[in-house]
């Protein structure tokens, strides 16, 4: 594989550039490899559980990817330049209560709530990018002071309680509204899938994508080549906060109230989506496609897993280990090219 | 319409595994908890009796609404013949509730209660009077005058408000002489609660009494006494059993504890799932209770029946 | 090349920058006329590379100012330099490797649509326009990480030249490449030149300043010494300018004789898609030079013997037995060291001092019971060390990233004379090495060799090979060309084996 | 600050190898500099409440920060190789419910369980070394997927019930026995200073130290150089995991039974103290002592906020917050330098 003389392009498609019609075929192929562990993990579920493979419940499935996929292609673009983000768990929650203040106490037509909750994740993440550019605080430590701040800042606000959507009851329908009529497709997972492509689209054909790429890879080269590696931090982290609003406004929806805890831990999930992807934590390398396959591997392995019932304590050994063993096959894989 | 044929498919197929039995499935509020467990062995001694199949599960902690949700989805995705169900939040789970309906799969409700009509009954204690009684008997214990402080396991489930409330409220109501110098939460986890409670006490030289909430805090605030060497100097009530509550009942290092019926309630559930598949009418309430046990009763067989290690 | 009788087109006054513990420059000042290409030369660590740092940006002066076409310049940052027209290449690549050759030239300046969507096809095109103006046979889709140093100097190069720059600054741009492509760098210059522009050269190559330089400025320990006319100067001045006394350096070698006892076989060595075939053997005492143009594969074997690199086929032989070398721990173990071409990289730990880097490869040596170190025993290892390859460190505990790049090449050989190695082989030794150092270090290579150690030395200045190797291996496209006697040699026939089999295999045309 | 002429040997001596006495004398300058944050914390604390600086209450900070701390420090060589160990919190736990087996299923002497729940640290060290080292697997997700397993098992273990040491009743000394006479100063806190004196010898005074800078730094050129960069890397993984059981002995024995849940969350905890006390997560760089730093700043932050009775919701907040703060300062530090 090393000789050929498109293995460069296999490569540049990996980083979600595809250069030219072969590249693009190479890079889909590839991509197609990885998915072959999602692929074997669903086989094996349906073969072994009747309940598995059914319309109902490969939309559970979907339903139950959709929060923290989105949280994890957000974090994508982080961990793409090096980076990492320890509040889209809880800052997602934040963002829900916001929601509820914006809905429920302030009474805001339902639009604006949606928006400002959007929005309000997107200050997360500034703030977030403001100390990782700016005050040059390591992204690990600034992110999980945001963690802990974002998690009490939604008790504060929230009064400890769940805020429930009275004044708006059409809020539930941003997650679940049936979209095909005769099929539990929930709107929701329209809007994941929207949502991949946007990220998609950004990463790899807009000069945010470069950059974040570029950032990765070489941050000290990108400044001295004259981009402002600040200003592009904290855009880079802004939009990804701005994921963190959307997966926040879905999640209060999901459950038609802003509940005020919980959310920790789902930050662990996301980058794991994002790693089990492909995307590589010392940044330069990464694509959307393997987000999204690493989110449906955890999300199906979770609910496989249930579906079969097996005890829950064996669960998370049975997670661990296929993780260890995917993420093992596509490192052989890389190897071997 | 999916999920109804889905229903139809899983009382054809009878469900999990083996063949015929009627299949129960619970999805609870917990299950690493000692209080959980034995919940599960209540409902597994009753499956047994009524030779019906049933899973048991529940998020990693109570403030895990959408892990809950999660289960719940799943649940009715196998399409079982019934429902167990401890809410972590009613109204989070009323979609799924109503999907339950219009698939014609009964839901019975367990622990704390749904605050819905849809669940055919419910089997629970109530949290606020448990919590009310440990407060009254913490009251006479420290001569109803003093200071108290609480180490409660979850600030915002329903079992961490009501026990918190319960016990508050009735000493606002009661005990104009017992002041209430502070709350805090340590997620049921036995050393985090221990080292809050050191800090509570630390901050309050004269502090009368503690009360933990749940198995956890409650083990976590005598594991701080005895760190402390305040042993017999400050009076400890908990909730919940579990074998170092008792122990330390028997050692004297906690006054006494507050106990639901969690076998009980497992129990009652799984009893009333079987009677609605069979269509049989069910009260709409079943009340599992709850006790006040301590050094004098600890042994009797009332309570021996209720507590577990 | 005509002078103008303009003012200079860029000129520095009283330029001043100390680090902790280190006078880097002093009072230095220097101008540029219209048109000309001027060298700057000094010692390692002579300051040359902290003054064009200044230049662009990346350093503040303490003291200095600077003019370009008369006016006084501000330069706050790179991007503004780079507005101003100062363009420059740094010693130390900085390139992004998980992109492609074409992003690399143009970050910062994408073709955009939309304000926001980026078009790689115009993209690699215009780097393609730029590569055949400039008659560099580099593809714009390559990830630059898959390159070879030389290749990674060549975009480097083509990146600086696609700035339309007045002023162009070039730190060492030829210490990774040989005789071919200086040429076609040369060229390139000599084409940049207009009256309205001007270069600054650095580099160590002394016969490339005669080629190139119009006048020559001569730095040495932070201060300015002299500029002197190229034309009318003999290099020997510019030598002892550079280093304060006169330094002989003869052009071809005493060869002594090498021993014939051989230590490294090599028979069949092949890699997947790199090398195929290679065979030699290599005696004790003996130097065995490898030459060959950029790319011919003679990294390849260095690192394929030292197991860094999968070996498809071919087997290696110490001292008459087979061995298995799968890493270079194992490699290392039995007596073969490899210093890398590509030090940052490869070679130093650039955030950990000047003793730990030197005494890295042989630590158990230094190490007493229960792995406790002998901090005593390494400092004067370490010491001993940086006074024979004069090191120029404040002390031994300086970090290696705050010297300047040819004091850390010499830390990365200081490692392996340390290490007692029955082979070494130095892959581009010299590399960024000032003339008086190179002497000291040909005397060391001598010396390790008369003492009965085998040593293969990789290196793209055919000058440098022809002086130090007995025998001289030439390579080409993989593929061992030619075994040369030292007696036999000359660039002529070493060049015509370099490109035996290839009529592409330059990467300039 | 910035001009003084042995700066190098203050920066060398960051990374704990003291450069002559000169460079040990600035070091320790600097960390005492680093301790400033420490001592401001504490001084507030003290001004703030008249029962936070009292003999009993620092000794129940201490007690607070053994477990946390020990994890802290053996995760410090993991983190200093450009690693990240995420199992330690659920490891810890297994090691605790390991300790129940050997001593009260298995009826094993006291010293024996000890020592056979530590190995056991060190095994599940060896197993995350030999997944990221000759597997290659990217650390985040070894030790995640070691984090799941680990947890998964303790519940398997111990039949997710508490094991109580009802065999040895002495094992709760191991943890609590009051050393001093007269004062509540417990055993475990000496194996809390103990376990730093052994990580700082191990990290500045070996080739262990050594190399664990080494990789870090510049992992291929280590191995170019003859290093055995796997071997190396096992061996560290290995070194962490008995910090891990002892770490989790000292948990159990403090509750007098191991119990199986819990763990979760600790591993951030402790990341973060190494990273407050100037670790890099990039790697190559980072001390004991501030590791000891940070898990101090940690536990002292918590308990004064708890002391204060500040509400919950606002203590992680202020946490946050004062995370943020201290790292900015200690940034500016040494941006200055
Ligand atoms: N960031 C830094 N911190 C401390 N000292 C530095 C730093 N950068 C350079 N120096 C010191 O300044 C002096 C000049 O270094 P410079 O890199 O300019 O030398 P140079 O002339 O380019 O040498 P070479 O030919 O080896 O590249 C050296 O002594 C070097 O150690
Ligand atoms: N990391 C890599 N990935 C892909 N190809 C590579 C890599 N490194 C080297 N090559 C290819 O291997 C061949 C041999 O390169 P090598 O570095 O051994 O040559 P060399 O003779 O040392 O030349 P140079 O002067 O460039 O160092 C070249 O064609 C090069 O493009
Ligand atoms: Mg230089
Ligand atoms: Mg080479």
């Amino acid at each position: 594989m090393t000789t050929t003389p498109t293995a460069s392009d296999t490569a540049s498609t990996e980083t979600g550039r595809p250069g030219g019609l072969v590249g693009r075929l190479r890079g889909q192929l590839q991509q197609l490899l990885a998915f072959a562990s999602l692929i074997i993990i669903v086989a094996f579920f349906a073969f072994a559980s009747p309940h598995f493979f059914t319309t109902s419940n490969i939309t559970s499935i979907l339903v139950a990817a959709t929060v923290t996929g989105i949280l994890a292609l957000g974090t994508t673009f982080v961990i793409i330049t090096g980076g990492i983000d320890l509040s889209i768990g809880t800052g997602m929650i934040l963002c829900g209560v916001m929601a509820g203040v914006f809905l429920t106490f302030w009474g805001w037509p339902l639009w604006a709530g949606v928006l400002g909750a959007i929005l309000f994740g997107g200050l997360i993440g500034f703030v977030n990018g403001f100390n990782v550019a700016i005050l040059k605080i390591p992204p690990f430590i600034a992110t999980l002071a945001t963690m802990l701040i974002a998690a009490g800042l939604a008790l504060v606000i929230s009064g400890t309680k769940p805020i429930y959507f009275k004044e708006t009851p059409d809020f539930q329908a941003i997650m679940n509204l049936s979209i095909i009529p005769g099929m539990r497709f929930p709107l929701g997972v329209a809007i994941f899938i929207l949502m991949m492509i946007i990220a998609a689209v950004l990463l790899s054909r807009t000069i945010f994508g470069r950059y974040t790429y570029s950032i990765g890879s070489n941050e000290a080269a990108t400044a001295l080549s004259g981009v402002n590696v600040n200003k592009w931090k904290i855009i880079i982290y802004t939009v990804s906060g701005l994921f963190v609003g959307v997966a926040g406004v879905l999640a209060a929806s999901r459950l038609s109230s802003a509940q005020p805890t919980g959310g920790l831990g789902l930050e662990l999930e996301a980058i794991a989506a994002v790693v089990i992807g492909g995307t590589s934590l010392s940044g330069g390398k990464g694509s959307i496609v393997g987000t999204v396959i690493g989110a449906l591997i955890m999300a199906v392995l979770t609910n496989g897993l249930r579906i079969m019932s097996i005890p829950q304590e064996w669960q998370s050994v049975a997670v661990g280990t296929v993780i260890l063993i995917a993420v093992y096959l596509d490192m052989l894989r890389r190897r071997g090219r | 319409a999916a999920g109804g044929g889905d229903a139809g498919g899983g009382d054809a197929g009878g469900g999990e595994a083996s063949g015929d039995k009627p299949y129960i499935a619970i999805v609870s509020k917990g299950f690493q908890h000692q209080f959980w467990q034995a919940v599960k062995q209540g409902a597994e001694e009753a499956a047994e009796e009524f030779d019906v199949e049933i899973t048991f599960e529940g998020p990693d902690t109570e403030a895990d609404v959408d892990q809950q949700i999660q289960m719940l989805q799943t649940a009715l995705d196998k399409g079982p013949d019934a429902i167990g169900f401890a809410a972590l939040d009613s109204q989070a789970a009323g979609p799924l509730l109503q999907q339950a309906k219009d698939s014609n799969i009964p839901v019975i409700a367990f622990d704390s209660g749904v605050d819905s009509d849809i669940p055919v009954t419910t089997a629970s204690t109530d949290n606020k009077a448990a919590a009310a009684e440990a407060a009254k008997q913490m009251a006479e214990l420290i001569g109803h005058a003093g200071k108290v402080a609480l180490v409660v396991h979850d600030q915002t489930s329903v079992t961490g408000v009501d026990r918190r409330d319960g016990f508050v409220e009735y000493m606002e109501e009661n005990e104009p002489d017992i002041e209430i110098v502070d709350t805090q939460y340590g997620g049921g986890d036995q050393a985090k609660s221990a080292d809050l409670a050191k800090a509570i006490i630390a901050a309050n030289p004269d502090l009368k009494g503690l009360y933990g909430s749940n198995e956890g805090s409650a083990i976590g605030v005598v594991q701080a006494v005895k760190e402390l060497d305040l042993a017999g100097k400050l009076t400890v009530v908990g909730f919940d059993s579990g074998k170092a509550q008792i122990d330390a009942i028997n050692e004297g290092l906690m006054a006494g504890a507050i106990t639901q019926n969690p076998v009980g309630i497992g129990y009652e559930t799984v009893k009333a799932a079987v009677a609605a598949i069979n269509g049989d009418k069910v009260e709409k309430t079943i009340d599992t209770g709850f006790f006040w046990y301590d050094k004098s009763n600890i042994d009797s067989e009332e309570i021996k029946a209720v507590i577990y290690e | 090349m005509s002078m103008d009788e303009r003012e200079p087109l860029l000129t520095i006054v009283g330029a001043s920058k100390s680090f902790p513990g280190v006078k880097a420059l002093q009072d230095v000042g220097l101008d540029v006329r219209h048109g000309e290409v001027l060298a700057l030369v000094g010692e390692n660590g002579a300051g040359k590379s902290t003054l064009m740092k200044l230049l662009s940006g990346i350093y503040t002066p303490d003291a200095g100012e600077f003019f370009l076409g008369g006016e006084r310049l501000e330069i706050t940052s790179p991007r503004q330099a780079q507005e101003l027209g100062i363009s420059i290449i740094h010693q130390e690549f900085n390139l992004a490797g998980d992109l492609t050759v074409a992003q690399n030239i143009f970050i910062g300046r994408e073709p955009r649509r939309a304000g926001i969507f980026l078009s790689d096809r115009e993209l690699n095109a215009r780097a393609q326009q730029l590569f055949d103006r400039l008659g560099l046979a580099l593809d714009p889709r390559q990830r630059v990480g898959e390159l070879t140093v030389a290749r990674q100097q060549m975009v480097e190069i083509a990146k600086a030249l696609s700035f339309n720059a007045k002023v162009l600054i070039m730190d060492e741009p030829t210490a990774a490449l040989n005789d071919l492509e200086v040429a076609t760098l040369f060229d390139l210059i000599r084409r940049f030149t207009t009256p309205d522009t001007g270069v600054i050269y650095i580099s160590h190559r002394m016969d490339e300043l005669k080629v190139i330089s119009d006048r020559i400025t001569v730095l040495r320990d932070g201060r300015y010494i002299d500029t002197l006319d190229t034309d009318s100067t003999d290099m020997r001045e510019v030598i002892s300018l550079m280093v304060g006394r006169e330094i002989t350096g003869e052009a071809r070698p005493q060869v002594t004789d090498a021993g014939t006892d051989v230590v490294l076989s090599v028979s069949g060595l092949s890699t997947k898609g790199v090398l195929s075939d290679v065979s030699f053997e290599l005696c004790r005492g003996e130097i065995l030079g490898f030459a060959g143009l950029m790319g011919a594969g003679r990294t390849e074997v260095a690192r394929a013997i030292v197991g860094a690199d999968p070996k498809s086929a071919g087997t290696i032989e110490l001292a008459g037995k087979p061995v298995r070398i799968d890493s270079p721990a194992v490699a290392a173990k039995l007596g073969i060291g490899y210093l890398s071409e590509d030090r940052k990289a490869y070679g130093v730990l650039l955030e950990r001092d000047v003793k730990e880097n030197i005494v890295l490869s042989s630590l158990p040596e230094f190490t007493a019971a229960l792995g406790f170190m002998k901090p005593a025993a390494i400092e004067a290892k370490a010491s001993e060390l940086v006074t024979a390859l004069s090191i120029k460190t404040p002390s031994t505990s300086q970090l290696v990233k705050n010297l300047s790049g040819g004091n850390q090449q010499k830390v990365v050989i200081a490692k392996w004379l340390v290490k007692d190695c029955d082979v070494l082989i130095f892959d581009e030794p010299t590399r960024g090495i000032d003339v008086g150092a190179k002497d000291e270090i040909y005397a060391l290579l001598n010396a390790l060799a008369a003492q009965g150690k085998a040593i293969i030395m990789i290196s793209s200045e055919l000058p440098e090979v022809l002086r130090m190797s007995h025998r001289i291996a030439v390579m080409c496209e993989g593929r061992l060309t030619a075994i040369l006697d030292n007696a036999d040699a000359t660039q002529e026939n070493i060049m015509d084996y370099a490109t035996r089999f290839s009529a592409e295999g330059t990467v300039m045309a």
